[in-house]
């Protein structure tokens, strides 16, 4: 029954993925979905490193949507640089940033959205301690960039919080 | 007469399967059942056919082909018939007492075995009245000839000695096998004595007639094929007497004794006999005046009687045939008889050398006195069967006009000197003392018993009591004469009066008994420089020498080189289709539009890039890319289902490429090449060069489409689904998709078993004893033992996303596989996505995460897979209907409202489920780190680390 | 309405398709494969979503929407992944980077493990 | 009866699968197995009895389907014996190996790859669409490569490595030439491609046809394509290279017959009989070289694979009935003659040989279970091999091939060299000396339930002399099916006509 | 039948070709890909002229054949199916020798090599034929 | 639209086309892999334009797939180079 209600989320998730995959929300396609989720998650049952998490539909939105507007203005800093490199939009290195109390499910969270933001990709990262290394192209200062990131580990434990965590709350 | 011949079958079966458990004796007495049941009845038998009467069986065979077993009791085939029984009968007897104990049982079993079986065969032989009757006959004495040649094993000798007389023999078997098909064929029928309707004007018929007498010069050892016959006397001396004196090697005189009345106005018949046969008997008497070993001087002349028996058989003259019936049976008795007195003396005396013989006539009179009949018989001395027989020979020359008559003639004559005087030598050097002592002479050391000295006497006796009684049975013989020839009625007298045959007997009794003389004075005959057995080696060698050199030319065992070779067939396929008229139809340069050209060209250069490429790794991705190309293309041509199975197929074959090329160095090795470049270039520009003239030959050939068009209309009604590519895949042609998926499986199987066969060799390596010793207490899997994951290091990141994806791959591939039917997908593309989720956890974690994640090893999920879409089609059976013949069904569920239900949709799962263990299975196994590197690795590190 | 999305579409198709070209132009024009990566990784990426989403608007069946946008989704959901792993592995195997390359606290590459 | 002819294909399939499901257990999939090839049999039996009593083909409509849009499996004469003489050789090897226990049989494959086998070569034998001849030729292409790599050892795995590739080159070629005659007939079905293989250009037609010839004639390992065989065959454990000597060689004569005499009636004869002089001499040559009985009986498979050619190149009825006889006469007898082999290999450890002799003295029985189908294969009366060997000369001979006939003659007498050289080097002779005195006792009575297998196999082949009459009288009926046109047609559309 | 892809199927027939008369295992896999892949194309492109995708219910015009596309379907499976098991093999291969590459038949390389032939067998067999006369006096009866 | 369609093949065939001159010479794997990579984004791109084009959505499957599971071909490659070197 713990089982069951770890997993909930994912049945929903996984459900919503079939409903939109089928196009329309109909009643069939909703039990369907459902069939179809707990089918594939009893047969192959989820890492418990996702069903540790609570997660916040709001919180996780805002994380989302800024990434998105990372994204939207990492490419176009990108495109230039592509179109019109010069030095300084090439400096470049690779920058060790700890992340202090972030789960798995965080830190990948976070070294996803990086690679996915301006100039940032992490080459490394570690779960136990979390430590990601990061190559950033236009680097000017290092530990500017390795607050933004700090600020972006915030953003995700917003959305995701460790049940552990919650459980102190 | 089948049971007569059959029942020598069965016994010799009989004495092959347990004779050895038989008593010596008891052998011997079971094999002389068949011969002299045969022997009685074919007595029994002498005066019906002397009255005319002509008993014949037929029992078909193969009636398509006019194979029958087709006996007639003529005359002559009667006089064979007693030949054949009753000579076998006596040196059955004789063999009684010939054969030691100290002749294993085995050896003795096969021998009387053989024996018996030969005398069927030779029997089948004798009475045959259909050409394959007697094919079928001649091939089995070919055979049984072997094996008794061949009865001594273990000596190198008998084994070359029956090699050589089985292939000689055999060469004539399949010359008359030839030879009686074209003449039967050109007769229209295949009765023996009707083949004369075959017109002898046409040349094919006359090559017919040649082969045929190839097969009779064979196997009566006429030049130049006479050497198998002395070597055949390593088979012991019963065997000799038998097959290679009295009857097998008369079968060829039978067969142109057969032939010749039908064909002897062929031009060139007479001159072809009279030349071998005439050969024959000088070289068979002149080599026989060579020997020391009294068998073999018997077989030598044995060879030159057996000239003489051609020629007189050959000639195709009433007359000669009649006299040669005579001489047939005078030198069976003589012959025979005179083997068999070799054999006694070789038995008291433990050699044949004719050097070494010393008072032997003194300690064997009786012997040496019936030797001398059988001698004077085989000279030509009256009053025996032997000159009476030559008499009629030499009168039918003399009577007969014509040039060959006149050659033959004369070396019937000179044949006749030789006979002579290797007779005389033979008697006086066996039972004569010499005129100085041999150095170790050997003399009697025991007497011979009954049963070796009655057979010899029968057979001096009825040699006797033939010239004694010529004229009656003359007068019996010339029906069987007639048999061959109605005109040749024969008779035969003791005394014809002065005429010339009696001056020219007289006269070569003389010549020959002055060249014994003469002989015996000098120095001998000198040993040959060309013999025919050195020729039969060279030849048999030469044939393996240039079989090797054949062989190694052709089959030089590199595979590139076979590669090569089947595509420059494939290129002179085309071509040679092109000369023969192929046209190109309308090609359509711009069609399919610029996009599709211009992705052909990427297309192109990628897969020419790939070619030229020195790395692997490169040339991987560059398929893939090439791989991508197609699935544009398929787009392009509408084929959506095709570009998704594509992108999936190249994806995980990427993946396993990749697992294996892990291993490998990047570069390729350079190994000898086997061709020059260019040549290799060429051969590959050719095929493309052809191939695409075919594919505008054969694609522009149709503009109709008959087949499409009704599948398309009755996908929807009948197949139940709207994507036509998938109702044709797992109903129109659903057993295409049931064999496809068996095959992906037990591709799957195989891959597993190569890994398996691996194992067992890092197993071995645990009880190496120069093995690394912590490897020892491994476990029996050594994919367990390794929890590092198998490509690169662990990524926290990776790991993450991976068990987040996972589900949802898997939800995306239960949706691909269902929805299949009515859009692009279905359980292949469904299976390989699943497939892809697994392989993604694969890189993530390695193998030790694989093994958690899926709940049943994956043969369990191939046997699933295949079980539930073979079962899909034989439940339709069980219910009646044809093979997958699925059914469509609607059902009403609450809430839902109504549901499609196709049972082709069940087959469908079955093939996801399928393809899924495969992919697991493959990727398992190739993915398997073994706990350490294999064993050329290790030696390689310790050689180095030494 | 309909005119207002075909130009949508349009907008986000050329959109798309242009930061997709940068890629490429990137691949020539960019000195490491870092900096390619996130070329690749990034512009790529935001170019597939943009042409999908564009695809979704000229789209009546929902279903096909629907799926259009999940692939956007499931396209930069799982695109870091492979810019990730792949910048490791070429930094493992020591990769060579810009002269612009200004630290590198990753230090030398591990040997690959065997 | 008619929707129980792909159960030829099913039920090994489904023992396949169940097999698959036992891997663990090898008496359960030793026992699937030979259930499952017992029903084949029996079930080939029935169609043949079947096909016999209506003088009509047994035909499927797989799914239903009419042959132009799905895919029928049709049994006619020919299909029908091939059917049942495969399936019982197949159980008859199985029944060797099981016997045999030896490492190959044991790996938890070696089941169903064996099952695939048989499906593969009974949906050869009973397909009756092009394609799917095609599928069926990669099911049993592919369970051969997994048999002939049973063991992995270094030889298997060079020599499977040939194997497998020359085999996916023909695969491709097959594939090729089925693509381009769909493209240039737009039909697959065999029943409707002769009349749309006639409306074509003979130009196009030629080429369509040589490119299948080139296929099957890969598969059927005729000269000059042929290498891939001896190289490969020796190497598998005896008892696959029995069945695959027996049988799979075969599958691409069956092949040649059907496509020659189905699609291309009285067409470019004369290629075929100079690829089958060519392929019986080179073969009999090939024999001749070697010094290892495996090898010997190899190469033989080529020369006589060269037999069958040559009865298909004559094309006459009574060539085609020869050529149906010979095929079925060559089934057993190879395999036979492998099954020896495999008990010689499996009592002295090698086939070589110099290695050998004196074998009939050891074991006399053994020596008959050779010395008969030699004899056999060497065309010696009265065995079926005499029978096939006279039915093409014959028919050679009233055709006018006489220069083919002399070759067949010849390479008769080069068989006979290679077989005699086996039964000098491995049973005549001195018995070599064995270390292990107790082991000298008997080769057979080691080897009960092999020496019965082999036995029966032998005794199978001496029916087939036995019966040689009425047997012969059932190839000739199949030549005349065969070279009827319009008969396939007719009889696999015989019900759809009545159903529209 | 457009002439952009018959050229593309001579190309990749013709790198297919090229590729398999390698030794290099890696190669053959390789070419045999290719090859693959023109066989595929060349059955899909002489199947008919491109058309929509034959999938019904959003009717549009001429649909393609959907044959040839079921054909590939089947082939590309097929396909793959042999390709892992070559490369299992290569892979075998490897941890025999170390390295992928095919080498030539021992059996037919030893005949190849063979010191001049039949000489062994005929010095046997004289040997052979001179102990027959020999032997042959001694007889079996001793 | 079919002027943008139009516009945007052209571009997404030029960058195919240099992403295979860059696969064909480039110094590394992982030049080649990123190169791979934006050729399977030019692919789904261009499918894209294509449903944009024709309304048609039966591709889009082949994109949702390639989405979801085009990265792994790079993934592939680069735990093939973190073991083997460059
Ligand atoms: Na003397
Ligand atoms: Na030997």
């Amino acid at each position: 029954m713990m089982r069951l209600r770890r997993m909930a989320p994912w049945v929903l998730v996984l459900t919503a993925v079939w409903v939109l995959l089928n196009g329309e929300p109909t009643v069939a396609n909703v039990l369907g979905g459902l069939a179809v989720s707990l089918l594939v998650l009893a047969a192959f049952p989820l890492a418990p490193a996702l069903a540790s998490h609570r997660f916040h539909p709001w919180a996780l939105l805002r994380f989302a949507l800024f990434v998105a507007g990372s994204l939207v203005t990492s490419s176009l800093e990108v495109a230039v640089t592509a179109l019109a490199p010069t030095p300084a939009r090439l400096r470049a290195g690779i920058v060790r940033i700890e992340l202090p109390g972030a789960t798995p499910l965080i830190t990948t969270l976070v070294a996803n959205a990086i690679t996915l933001t301006p100039g940032t990709l992490t080459v490394a990262a570690t779960s136990d301690p979390a430590v990601l290394h990061v190559h950033a192209l236009g680097l000017i200062d290092p530990d500017e960039f390795r607050d933004s990131i700090r600020d972006l580990q915030r953003r995700a434990t917003a959305a995701f919080t460790p049940r552990a965590e919650e459980a102190i709350a | 007469m089948f049971l007569l011949v059959a029942s020598h079958l069965l016994i010799a079966a009989a004495l092959f399967a347990v004779g050895a458990h038989l008593p010596r004796r008891g052998m011997i007495g079971l094999a002389l059942v068949a011969p002299v049941a045969a022997l009685g009845w074919f007595a029994v038998q002498v005066s019906s056919v002397l009255d005319g009467a002509e008993l014949s069986s037929r029992l078909s065979w193969v009636g398509g082909l006019d194979v029958s077993f087709s006996f007639r009791l003529d005359g002559f085939a009667l006089l064979m018939a007693l030949v054949v029984t009753g000579i076998g009968a006596l040196v059955l007897v004789y063999s009684d007492g010939y054969f030691g104990p100290d002749v294993p049982r085995e050896r003795l079993a096969r021998f009387a075995g053989g024996f018996v079986a030969f005398a069927g065969a030779m029997l089948g032989l004798v009475l045959a009245d259909d050409v394959w009757t007697l094919f079928i006959f001649w091939e089995a004495t070919t055979v049984t000839s072997f094996i008794l040649i061949g009865l001594d094993d273990e000596k190198a000798a008998a084994r070359a000695a029956a090699r050589q007389a089985l292939l000689i023999t055999g060469l004539g078997g399949l010359g008359l096998l030839g030879g009686l098909a074209i003449l039967s064929n050109a007769a229209g029928t295949t009765a023996l004595s009707d083949l004369a309707a075959a017109d002898d004007a046409r040349v094919v018929v006359q090559v017919g007639l040649a082969l045929a007498l190839l097969g009779a010069i064979t196997k009566s050892a006429q030049v130049p094929f006479q050497f198998w016959l002395p070597g055949a006397m390593a088979a012991p001396t019963p065997v000799s007497a038998y097959l290679h004196s009295a009857t097998m090697v008369k079968a060829g005189v039978i067969l142109v004794g057969r032939l010749a009345p039908q064909f002897a106005e062929v031009s060139w018949w007479r001159p072809a006999i009279v030349l071998i046969g005439g050969a024959t008997m000088v070289v068979g008497g002149v080599n026989a005046l060579r020997q020391h070993d009294a068998k073999l001087l018997l077989a030598h002349g044995t060879v030159s009687q057996l000239g003489l028996l051609i020629v007189l058989f050959g000639i195709g003259h009433p007359e000669t045939t009649a006299a040669g019936v005579a001489l047939l049976v005078a030198h069976a008795l003589f012959k025979a008889g005179l083997f068999l007195i070799v054999g006694i003396v070789d038995h008291a005396t433990g050699t044949r050398d004719i050097r070494r013989l010393h008072g032997v006539r003194s300690q064997l009179p009786w012997v040496a006195a019936m030797a001398a009949i059988v001698t004077a018989s085989m000279v030509g001395l009256p009053p025996l069967l032997g000159f009476v027989a030559k008499e009629a020979a030499l009168d039918a020359l003399v009577e007969e006009a014509g040039a060959w008559t006149v050659v033959a003639l004369v070396a019937v004559v000179l044949g006749s000197v030789l006979t002579t005087a290797y007779s005389v030598r033979l008697w006086f050097g066996v039972f004569g003392d010499g005129r100085q002592p041999a150095e170790d002479p050997a003399t009697v050391r025991h007497r011979p018993g009954a049963s070796l000295v009655t057979p010899v006497a029968v057979l001096a006796g009825l040699t006797v009591a033939g010239g004694l009684f010529a004229g009656p049975l003359g007068d019996r013989l010339g029906v069987a004469s007639e048999a061959l020839d109605e005109a040749a009625h024969g008779h035969l007298t003791l005394w014809a009066g002065l005429h010339l045959p009696l001056f020219l007997s007289i006269g070569i009794i003389a010549a020959g008994t002055g060249l014994y003389l003469a002989l015996e004075r000098s120095s001998g005959v000198p040993t040959a420089r060309l013999s025919g057995e050195g020729a039969f080696l060279r030849t048999y060698d030469g044939v393996q020498d240039g079989a090797r050199r054949l062989t190694a030319l052709v089959q030089n065992g590199s595979l590139p080189a076979y590669v090569a070779v089947i595509f420059c067939v494939v290129v002179a396929a085309i071509g040679g289709a092109a000369v023969h008229g192929a046209e190109l139809g309308p090609a359509d340069p711009t069609g399919g539009g610029v996009l599709q050209g211009v992705v052909a060209a990427m297309a192109a250069a990628m897969a020419v890039a790939m070619v030229a490429t020195r790395r692997r790794f490169v040339a991987v991705l560059m398929l893939g890319v090439v791989g991508y190309a197609m699935a544009v293309i398929y787009i392009l041509q509408g084929a959506p289902d095709l570009a998704l199975t594509q992108l999936l197929v190249e994806t995980i074959t990427l993946v396993v490429f990749l697992l294996v090329l892990r291993h490998l160095p990047e570069g390729y090795s350079a190994p000898p090449e086997w061709a020059p470049k260019a040549l290799r270039v060429g051969i590959a520009v050719a095929v493309g060069l052809a191939v695409t003239g075919f594919a505008l030959a054969a694609g522009t050939a149709r503009t109709e489409r008959p087949v499409a068009e009704e599948i398309i209309e009755r996908t929807e009604p009948e197949g139940g689904g709207q994507n036509v590519v998938n109702v044709i895949l797992v109903d129109f042609r659903g057993i295409d998709t049931l064999g496809e998926i068996t095959v992906l499986a037990i591709a799957a199987a195989g891959v597993a078993n190569l890994v398996r066969a691996a194992r067992r060799d890092l197993d071995d390596d645990a009880i190496d004893p120069l093995g690394d010793p912590e490897s020892v207490g491994d476990g029996p899997d050594p994919l367990a033992a390794n929890p590092a994951p198998v490509m690169g290091a662990h990524s926290a990141i990776f790991d993450q996303v991976t068990r987040a994806a996972f589900p949802v791959i898997l939800l995306v591939s239960v949706y691909v596989a269902l929805r299949g039917h009515n859009a692009p997908g279905g359980g292949f593309a469904g299976g390989l996505i699943a497939g892809i989720a697994f392989v993604m956890r694969f890189l993530a974690g390695g193998s030790p995460r694989l093994r958690r994640a899926r709940p049943v090893p994956t043969s369990g999920f191939i046997g699933c897979g295949l079980l539930l879409a073979v079962g899909t089609g034989l439940a339709s059976v069980l219910g009646g209907a044809e093979f997958l013949d699925g059914g469509i069904g609607h059902l009403e569920v609450p809430i839902i409202g109504e549901v499609e239900l196709v049972t082709a949709t069940v087959f469908d799962i079955g093939v996801y489920v399928l393809v899924l263990g495969a992919v697991l299975s493959v990727l398992t196994h190739l993915g398997a780190e073994a706990a350490r590197p294999p064993r050329w690795v290790r030696r390689r590190v310790e050689v180095g680390a030494t | 309405m309909e005119t207002a999305l075909a130009i949508a579409s349009g907008i986000l198709l050329l959109a798309g398709t242009a930061l997709t070209v940068t890629t490429v132009i990137g691949l020539y024009r960019l000195p490491d494969i870092y900096a390619w990566m996130h070329a690749a990784t990034k512009s790529a990426t935001l170019g597939i979503a943009l042409c999908l989403i564009g695809a979704a608007l000229r789209v009546d069946d929902v279903a096909v929407v629907t799926k259009l946008l999940l692939a956007a989704v499931f396209q930069l959901a799982t695109a870091p992944v492979s810019g990730h792993l792949l910048g490791r592995a070429a930094h493992d195997t020591g990769a060579a980077q810009s002269i612009y390359t200004v630290m590198d606290d990753l230090g030398d590459p591990p040997s690959p493990r065997d | 009866m008619g929707h129980l002819v792909p159960l030829t294909f099913a039920l090994p399939i489904l023992g396949a699968a169940l097999s698959l499901l036992a891997a663990r257990h090898q008496r359960v999939q030793r026992i699937i197995n030979l259930v499952s090839l017992a029903a084949g049999l029996a079930l080939s039996i029935a169609l043949l009895v079947q096909v016999e009593r209506d003088d009509a083909a047994v035909v499927a409509h797989i799914g239903g389907w009419s042959s132009r849009i799905g895919i029928t499996y049709v049994v006619d004469r020919l299909s029908g014996m091939l059917l049942v003489i495969a399936f019982a050789t197949m159980l008859l090897v199985l029944v060797f190996a099981i016997a045999q226990d030896t490492g190959d049989e044991r790996s938890p494959y070696y089941h169903p790859a064996y099952l695939v086998l048989a499906a593969g070569i009974a949906a050869a034998f009973s397909t009756g669409d092009l394609f799917h001849l095609f599928v069926a030729f990669e099911v049993l292409l592919m369970a051969s490569y997994v048999l002939l790599t049973l063991n992995g050892r270094p030889g298997q795995v060079r020599s499977g490595t040939t194997y497998v590739i020359i085999n996916s080159i023909e695969s491709m070629l097959l594939l090729s030439a089925i693509g381009l005659v769909y493209a240039a007939t737009g039909t697959l079905s065999m029943a409707d491609l002769p009349a749309a293989l006639a409306e074509l250009d003979p130009g196009l037609r030629t080429g369509l046809q040589v490119l299948l010839l080139v296929a099957f004639g890969l598969k059927a390992a005729v000269f000059p394509l042929f290498f891939w065989l001896p190289d490969a065959y020796p190497t598998a454990p005896s008892p696959v290279t029995a069945v695959f000597a027996g049988l799979l060689t075969k599958v691409g004569v069956y092949a040649l017959i059907r496509t020659q005499t189905l699609l291309f009636p009285e067409e470019h004869r004369t290629l075929l009989l100079v690829v089958a002089g060519l392929t019986i001499i080179i073969g009999a040559i090939g024999a001749i070289a070697q010094d290892d009985i495996k090898r010997i009986l190899s190469f033989q498979i080529v020369s006589s694979i060269g037999f069958m050619v040559m009865g298909l190149g004559i094309g006459s009825p009574a060539a085609i009935a020869a050529t149906v006889f010979y095929l079925l006469h060559q089934i057993p007898t190879k395999t036979s003659l492998f099954l020896v082999e495999g008990v010689i290999e499996d009592s002295e450890g090698t086939g070589a040989l110099d290695r050998l002799g004196g074998l009939a003295h050891r074991s006399g029985t053994l020596a008959v279970l050779f010395a008969l189908p030699a004899l056999s294969l060497a065309g010696f009366p009265p065995f079926s091999g005499f029978v096939g060997k006279l039915g093409l000369v014959t028919s050679g001979v009233d055709r006018g091939q006489y220069a083919l006939v002399a070759v067949a003659l010849v390479g008769s007498l080069l068989a006979l060299v290679s077989l005699g050289k086996i039964w000098l080097g491995a049973f005549w002779g001195r018995a070599e000396e064995v270390p292990d005195g107790s082991e000298k006792k008997g080769i057979l009575r080691d080897r009960l339930g092999m020496a019965t297998a082999t036995a029966v196999m032998v005794a199978l082949g001496l029916t087939l002399a036995v019966a040689a009459g009425p047997l012969y009288a059932l190839c000739e009926r199949t030549a005349t099916d065969l070279t009827t046109p319009g008969r396939y047609a007719a009889q696999v559309q015989a019900d759809e006509r009545a159903d529209e | 039948m457009s002439v952009p892809l018959a050229l593309l199927i001579g190309v990749l027939f013709a790198c297919g070709t090229y590729l398999m008369m390698h030794r290099t295992m890696t190669r053959i896999i390789l070419g045999f890909g290719v090859l693959g892949n023109g066989v595929n194309l060349l059955i899909i492109s002489t199947g008919g002229l491109p058309g929509d995708p034959p999938i019904l219910g959003a009717e549009a015009g001429r649909l393609a054949d959907p044959v040839p596309q079921a054909l590939v379907l089947t082939a590309i499976v097929i396909g793959f199916a042999l390709q892992a098991f070559l490369l299992a093999l290569a892979w075998r291969n490897w941890t025999l020798d170390g390295n992928d590459e095919v080498e030539d038949d021992i059996s037919d390389r030893r005949l190849a090599e063979r010191s001049p032939a039949g000489l062994e067998d005929a010095t046997e067999d004289e040997a052979g034929r001179l102990d027959a006369r020999t032997e042959a006096s001694g007889g079996e009866a001793d | 639209m079919i002027v943008v369609a139009g516009i945007c093949l052209t571009a997404l065939v030029l960058s195919a086309a240099l992403c295979l001159v860059r696969v064909w010479r480039a110094d590394g794997l992982a030049d080649r892999a990123v190169a791979l990579d934006t050729v399977t984004a030019t692919i789904v791109s261009g499918i894209a334009v294509g449903i944009a084009v024709t309304g048609d959505g039966i591709y889009a499957d082949i994109a949702l797939v390639l989405g979801l599971l085009g990265f792994l071909a790079t993934v592939a490659i680069s735990r093939f180079m973190a073991r083997r070197g460059p």
